[in-house]
């Protein structure tokens, strides 16, 4: 039974206020903006943000007064630098106040890994000495049972639900991605939910014909939504390249409170859809992104 | 010949790394850095990227983050972040990278948070990948503006841990990193707009090792936070090569990042 | 500078008398029995044998008395059931007595993760209340400090070296492997030093062609050894079946000490190196195995 | 229509698959099983292969081992072995197959060692995949040859979990798997060359639910090595339909595994 549906209606059904959602888990490709933004139209509340780095994807989640906590390793702008609400939130309780859980990207990786594994956590010498673990509740520090050496407890978290961008996948959620996985694999075996978002719906033959390219188990995948150009301005490996200038952009519009709300009229609010946001963009941005220069990958034979 | 403080930088940074070494990369400075030690001295470095990345050749496109496509193209090896920080965890990265908002005599990091923990003046992007690099590189390199709110007697918040504080348990640098856990390295090179350092493994304190062209240990002074302890053999920083400042211009012809 | 090597010279350097060797780590598929017929010839002794499953591969090093130590999950024959020099070491001490720590698949997975993550131990509810944690020492009991419900603790695993059949890689140790998985990522990882056997070498250009392909890190790589039909007779996915029939006959000639010893001259310790051994198969017995149908993989693009 | 008994004892098997399930998929008749399920009542389940393969599909070709290329060509996913034993850890598996050389009246199996530990009279292969299946799935169907010295009171060595032993702690049964920090699950079937068996949570004892035709409760009795306790509605096991050893022919069209 085919699992495509709609932005609108995946996120009605599997974001839910309070829930903990797993996005922007490939690091700075592959982030599902059309997912936040959608998240942000619905006026979803008291959400829990978890993943590596963000891109400017949960500062605009805060900024629009979806999140309660962050559960991530960095908050920003990756070639601008700080996030302008990400610092409102936290420093004036604009719109709202956040707690924020920090990690690493290797601790936040192996609570994931943890939650993949269904063991309760997963002990590492990351991070011991530094005010991390003194500030972040949920690591745990312990002497070894094995040679009572310092240990850094990172217990498993398992997401309500992980939104997963991928290149393509077929209607029932068996997704081909490639490119720097970031934790994406992790996040998704961890999840309760999936979502997957993708740059284009193909057969099932043409995923089934390279299984080892699939990013996980799509009995897991509760909705496929299909939504070109879904990640901009961040890239995806064989269809568009980073949107640097979308980031300076919005790191300019967003320095005041009455800037980012005119940024998230004009892009968000006012935006009912993908195809809107796309038709926004323009031919001649969309063109600049797009792939120059094809690279194919050398064939693979699974015969027998 | 001209150069800016950052392409200075920059070729400070390329010294630190040393032919056939595993080079765990952060972005910006430390890329060109990379990029510079490859075409010159360290040929057959091989870069690490926390996205989940292994590179024997650097992109030959200019990159905005690590994650950009031709970062990817042509790597060695594109998988998880899990995997590229196991190797860094298991001691496989001789050398890493980080910048931050402050730094101490110590080389303790932060890049969390300015001002009161519970409610900070200035919140900051926090570690990504930094406090891991700082707790498992073999040589921890650290690339800052140089100013006297920045280079700090005692950081606000320690997210990478350099060699801490010296307490009734001992004193701070390698020893310290064994108390608390740590598994190996510390810092050994801070790099600013105006010096560049080394570190006291006994200590764990910085040592102005030279200062650039233009300055004087006067000036580095007033805009460090901590009376400067100075290597024995303190001297000028020796300036970039005409073909390390080609190098570095090949990469970056606009300046996006060392103008 | 090339790895390429011969098996002779690449077992002569890396796997030394007491070494512990991590092999047959796809499970049933691409077992490197090129590799460990060359250490039966080159007789190393004492060694210790990692892995999760073994496919008569531990089996003949064992009778070949190259074995003090297993730390597996199953040592016999797949498709047909006891392994006879395994019970001959265990039961009566021929060619003489070996130690067996018993894993499962899970947990001897779970301790090459731990491994290649550089954290000293997995905890997991697997195995309580089995007896295996009683047999095996390696194996710890202990209350979760997070909510003393009962864990196990599956210490590290670093083997002195891990042996990895590939379909391809070039002469650097760059290599594409495709199929079940098995263990082969996390075991090159937690390796110290790690010995490639290739189907076929490739230009540096088709590997790099598809990164997410690569088995893992070439800088872990410290020889690569060519090695055509080197994982007969298992399974290598787009060029060999695996030779269900010489698993039968090695499970029938070895049922006594003198069959396994007449087995052993006749398939090891009488053929100089792989090239004769294929020959020996004959042309007519690899035309049965080969790929009698292509199945190729739906291209990817790297482009931007 | 005539059958042999591994070909009932397949049915059987497959009977316990109920339609969108997860099965973890051992070798031999549970893959017959698996593939019998698909084609019949369940055929929206899917099939868990500890090697690292997910398939929705059985292999068209008979397999000697998971590993074989058929069952990795056209899977919905091939990956790593922890990958798919980390789905069976969480509970993504509603049903697993393994069998043993030993198994007691509490479910527990063994397929480790016969006799002493120490000085083992035969020593068998090992878990493999079974201790894990045996801790982690939510049903568990065991299935072995039927007679006196493979079904006993208690057995040498307890390879994979079942219902325990009653102790001064507690009975044997769910509380047992409780007792000792296993997650859920337990033993459902035994399914024999002899009969079908199900177990009663409470105390974890085994009960005769059917006989195979041609076979009586006392003949089962001389075959187990524990006084049977027969379940309340205890019959004849139904024999399989037309339609199911069609399929078994099918797949397995020389008795490889059925004859």
């Amino acid at each position: 039974m085919s699992k495509l549906t709609s932005m609108a209606d995946a996120i009605a059904q599997y974001v839910r206020d309070g829930s903990s959602v797993a996005i922007g888990l490939a690091l700075e490709p592959f982030i599902p903006f059309a997912a936040s933004h959608e998240i942000i139209r619905q006026q979803r509340r008291n959400l829990t943000l978890i993943g590596p780095i963000s891109d400017i994807l949960f500062d605009q989640l805060i900024g629009a007064g979806c999140v309660d906590k962050i559960k991530a390793a960095w908050v920003g702008n990756v070639s601008e630098g700080l996030a302008h609400c990400y610092r409102r939130a936290i420093e004036q309780s604009i719109p709202h106040s956040l707690v924020t859980e920090e990690y690493s990207n290797f601790t936040i990786g192996l609570a994931l890994l943890a939650g993949s594994l269904g063991v309760p956590y997963i002990p590492t010498r990351s991070l011991l000495g530094s005010d991390l673990p003194r500030q972040n509740p949920a690591l745990y520090q312990q002497r070894s049972p094995l040679d009572a050496l310092p240990l850094l407890l990172v217990p498993a978290l398992q997401p309500d639900v992980t939104i997963i961008y991928v290149q393509r996948c077929d209607i029932d959620g068996n997704a081909h991605l490639w490119g720097s996985l970031g934790v994406c694999e992790e996040a998704m075996l961890a999840a309760r939910n999936v979502i997957l978002v993708a740059e284009e719906i193909v057969s099932r033959e043409i995923i089934l014909s390279d299984p080892n390219r699939v990013v996980g188990p799509s009995f897991k995948v509760r909705a496929v939504v299909h939504e070109p150009w879904g990640a901009h301005p961040s890239a995806v490996s064989g269809y568009y390249n980073r949107d640097h200038e979308f980031y300076h952009e919005y790191h300019t519009a967003t320095r005041t409170t009455e800037g980012f709300k005119q940024w998230l009229d004009e892009w968000v609010i006012n935006v009912p859809n993908r195809v809107a946001y796309v038709q926004k963009l323009g031919e001649e941005r969309l063109l600049n992104l797009g792939v120059k220069k094809h690279l194919y990958a050398a064939p693979v034979d699974y015969g027998y | 010949m001209e150069y800016t403080p950052r392409e200075l930088m920059v070729v400070c940074a390329s010294r630190q790394i040393h032919d056939g070494e595993h080079v765990f990369v952060g972005m910006r400075l430390p890329l060109i850095a990379f990029a510079l030690a490859k075409q010159t001295h360290a040929s057959n470095c091989i870069g690490l990227f926390e996205g989940g990345i292994l590179r024997d050749v650097p992109s030959t496109e200019l990159l905005y983050t690590m994650g950009d496509a031709p970062n990817i193209a042509g790597s060695l090896w594109t998988t998880s972040t899990l995997n590229v920080m196991g190797l860094l965890a298991v001691g496989e990265a001789h050398v890493g990278f980080i910048g931050g908002a402050e730094v101490d005599r110590y080389g303790n990091l932060n890049t969390s948070l300015i001002g009161d923990w519970k409610h900070p003046s200035v919140r900051l992007p926090g570690s990504g990948g930094a406090a891991d690099i700082a707790s498992f590189s073999q040589r921890l390199a650290i690339i800052m503006q140089h100013d006297r709110h920045r280079l700090r007697e005692r950081v606000d918040f320690v997210t990478s841990p350099g060699y801490g504080y010296p307490s009734e348990e001992g004193p701070a640098g390698v020893s310290w990193r064994e108390r608390v856990g740590l598994p190996r390295g510390g810092p050994s090179a801070l790099i600013t707009t105006l010096g560049f350092f080394t570190f006291d493994p006994e200590n764990g304190e910085a040592l102005l090792q030279s200062y650039h062209p233009g300055t004087t240990v006067e000036e580095v002074q007033e805009q460090t936070g901590w009376e400067l302890r100075l290597a024995q053999d303190c001297l000028e920083t020796i300036p970039p090569s005409e073909e390390e400042l080609k190098v570095i211009r090949e990469y970056d012809p606009y300046g996006v990042w060392t103008s």
